[in-house]
């Protein structure tokens, strides 16, 4: 049996939401992981959409995070004033599901802009959305991105999001509740923060990768935990459930 | 009490030159026929207001209506950039394009603060972000009974809020259900406010998850069907998905969009997309 | 996610001497049966907290088991005083009840802070009034774009949230509708809740203007038929007017209230009013 | 014809709503005269509750600020945060209803305590509930009270509202938008604020009152207007719908 990359990333994403009651979830990659585990070992995981729909349970993937599905099968269907403020800010929601085009050592995260100068910038990014405040307010938060020296740099151009600032103390400075980033899932493998630096260190592998290739593939002195641990390589009901969803879901 | 308008006749009366003009729909509901009439008529220097720029503010921006943005995510959900936005931004392309960035939620409360009379709205957010860094309009603010600080940021009060929604009747109440954004926030926030409609019916019956502004809060509605294509109008039409990828290509380049906005937006016997 | 409980054991296991409780419910679904069974399970030293302290704050007021009220208006609606509240506040009857007092303003922005995780909420308000003399949980505060002064409030964080609803599904998901006052922000904001309601079904079926208060943010949910009256749940039942005004008497001197008291509330035979 | 003083106040209240939008209500006579004016001279009339009930039309009298009549004829049903925070306070409704149990030369208006001690009153009345902010933010305050001199008092024990404050520029100092009370019906006549000072005089005495009778009524030296404005008595259709309405109203 093979997979690609992605979906050994996705089904690694989705095993860590095991035990995890809400997720906050953007869409792409860490949509298609929360509807994942949903179907796999968490059929109660509670899905709010920053579009309002607390509770979704699409039976196929949204495409938007405004989809009619969201709406149509949420418990609550809320403003966005009110998600944001009644659900995401007093830290009711244990996992934000975040992306980035830069994320640095300490799991700050760039989706602004790429370059020096903000008002001129060599590639005007999207821009914040919900980011910083699910990164502030959550009570942990989960980063999904794919290992390159281009996405993991040194320091970002632009902070959007807060992952440990600069370091041990910066979250409690700033007055930001959540834990911060404990779990970044590449294509390559798991990082965590050091308990003591906050640096992202790596502690896993996936399957057949090896960790020369994660440090090559990340562009400061990646730090590597002793022992590496090894992502097992996707299931069978994994990679079968991962791929139904992608083609289109169990339409009910 | 709103009047019942044609499309045309609700944005000349009622956006003008210079405007802070705010378009809002969170994915669903995006009044996308009455951005093209806004083109249509030519409106230049408008500052425009929306959490999620995505397609109509792409077009709007590529055809020069724009003067500054003030918005917190600029993209094409699930696409990718958008390149009429990325390059005004980056290449000054048709204008050079001010831009006044938040979040999310500090857009939401902005909006908020508006409906609510209130100069401001304070929030647990920005703090350690760049975006403190470069936008003008936070500040932060102090709890007089714990100490702790918090941020701040200033109401929004478009001079004109458009809206689409699904329903409204002939004294001019609206009815719009399922995911209904920010749009109530926007419409009380706005001096003056253009609800574009799917139809215009006798009877608003109450629906699960409907909210309805009063016809007395909203100075004009349009009868605009499919008003919100490629966006979705719950009960009405899905969402054009592949519109959205197409408009990739379609934007990519100057003269592809060009082409495209005259045949479709700007001459009035093209087929309106 | 909530659990389902009887009543008694709800309010035992939720409410403890001393605790900031709140029961709301604007005229429309009071949890007037929960409020009876923390007086027959005879707690002390509460902090009272309600937006219209009615007829089941008086009675709560009057057997006891308030140390302190913080309220904006405590009268029985359409009728006149509450006759306990004042001979407490006037007479220290049972026992002397602290004041906090606000506005329905106030106290609506002071749920809404709490629930949303901020210290404090801003509002116009209290400018100029005695409130501001007596009131110490008000602060002025100053826009920090504009210099206008307003009024800050500090957030309100019951101990246990209190409230009825029409319905409930069995995994405790809560659904309300009609007039739903301040009651969702009122559970979002308390560290526990209770949620008393007409009857557990299957399925909680859409409705127009209805409410959802998902499971996961609710504590306890019991099921009390006609846990509201004598006020009304809509498509259940109707507001008792009689029995607002025979409270007037009622609750004129201690001895009546006192008999009223025994065989309505603490008496387990008695008929339940 | 007779009519009762109670009548006469109650329809020179809803005369004074001919030509407003929209009014903030109150329970009792002030929703008496709302509903009397929606049938008399203005069917569009906007009425709101503070329960939240924003246009609501009830066929019949509501007995409290709440009735499911309410909600069920309302244009919509909003939380009660949102009708202070977004229908209230940025001055969107014409007319704010108030009662008093005191009054002042100024319009500032006492319902929370008789006597000095605030903390020990002689009566302790139910409070603020709606009217600091109703007071502060509607366009327009009309007061609705009975005359006599334990309500009309040169000072009230404690200001839970504020009229004019201590007089004029006082509102403006406070912050406060609205024009404050440029009406007050009693069951004797309608006195309204001196331009100048801001005092409220007696513009205009109910057929058949004598202006001595209302002076004698007040508790503070009482400027009456010369000329002094007489309010017709209530037309057959005036007491006809008014005793309709207070009889249960016309049921559909």
């Amino acid at each position: 049996m093979s997979w690609t990359a992605e979906e050994m990333m996705t089904v690694a994403a989705a095993r860590a939401l095991a035990g995890r009651g809400s997720c906050f979830v953007g869409i792409g990659l860490p949509s298609t992981a929360a509807n994942l585990a949903r179907r796999l070992h968490s059929p109660d995981l509670v899905l709010v959409y920053e579009s309002g729909t607390v509770g979704a349970k699409p039976r196929a993937l949204p495409l938007s995070i405004g989809d009619g599905e969201l709406a149509e099968t949420a418990d609550a269907v809320v403003s966005v004033p009110e998600v944001f403020n009644y659900w995401l800010q007093p830290g009711r929601i244990d996992v934000g599901f975040l992306a980035a085009a830069q994320l640095d050592r300490f799991g700050n995260i760039n989706t602004t802009v790429i370059g020096d100068d903000y008002r001129r910038p060599k590639v005007r990014l999207p821009g914040a959305g919900g980011a910083p405040e699910i990164a502030a307010s959550c009570r942990e938060v989960f980063i999904l991105v794919r290992h390159s020296r281009r996405a993991f740099v040194d320091k970002v151009d632009f902070v959007t999001s807060v992952g440990y600032g600069d370091g041990p103390g910066a979250r409690e400075r700033l007055g930001l509740r959540g834990r911060g980033p404990v779990l970044v899932v590449t294509d390559l493998g798991v990082l965590r923060p050091d308990p003591v630096t906050c640096e992202l260190t790596l502690t896993q592998v996936h399957h057949g990768v090896d960790p020369g290739q994660v440090r090559a593939a990340t562009g400061w002195e990646l730090a590597v935990a002793d022992p590496l641990g090894l992502t097992p390589p996707p299931t069978g009901e994994e990679l079968g459930l991962l791929r139904e969803l992608v083609a289109g879901g169990e339409k009910v | 009490m709103a009047e019942l308008v044609g499309l045309a006749e609700g944005i000349s009366g009622l956006v003008r030159d210079g405007d802070t003009v705010a378009l809002e729909g969170f994915t669903h509901l995006i009044p996308v026929r009455a951005g093209h009439e806004i083109i249509r008529q030519g409106r230049r220097e408008l500052t425009l207001v929306r959490m999620t720029p995505d397609i109509v503010y792409d077009q709007m921006i590529g055809a020069g209506c724009a003067r500054k943005l003030v918005f917190a995510w600029g993209g094409n959900p699930g696409v990718g950039s958008l390149h009429r936005l990325r390059d005004a931004v980056e290449r000054d392309w048709p204008a050079p394009l001010e831009l006044e960035e938040h979040s999310h939620a500090g857009m939401a409360n902005r909006y908020v603060a508006g409906a609510s009379g209130l100069p401001f709205a304070v929030l647990r957010g920005y703090r350690g972000t760049d975006l403190a860094r470069h936008t003008r309009t936070l500040a932060p603010i102090t709890c007089p009974f714990t100490g702790e600080v918090l941020t701040a940021v200033p109401a929004l009060r478009p001079d004109v809020t458009i809206i689409h929604a699904q329903r409204a009747d002939r004294r001019g109440n609206v009815q719009l259900w399922g995911i209904t954004g920010v749009q109530k926030e926007a419409v009380l926030a706005g001096h003056r406010s253009l609800v574009t409609v799917e139809e215009v019916v006798d009877d608003l019956d109450p629906r699960p998850g409907a909210i309805v502004l009063p016809s007395w809060v909203v100075t004009a509605v349009a009868e605009v069907p499919r008003g919100a294509h490629p966006s979705y109008a719950q009960g009405y039409y899905d969402r054009d998905n592949r519109f959205y990828q197409e408009w990739d290509g379609i934007s990519r380049d100057r003269e592809t969009f060009t082409e495209w906005l005259a045949e479709h937006v700007l001459d009035p016997a093209g087929s309106p997309r």
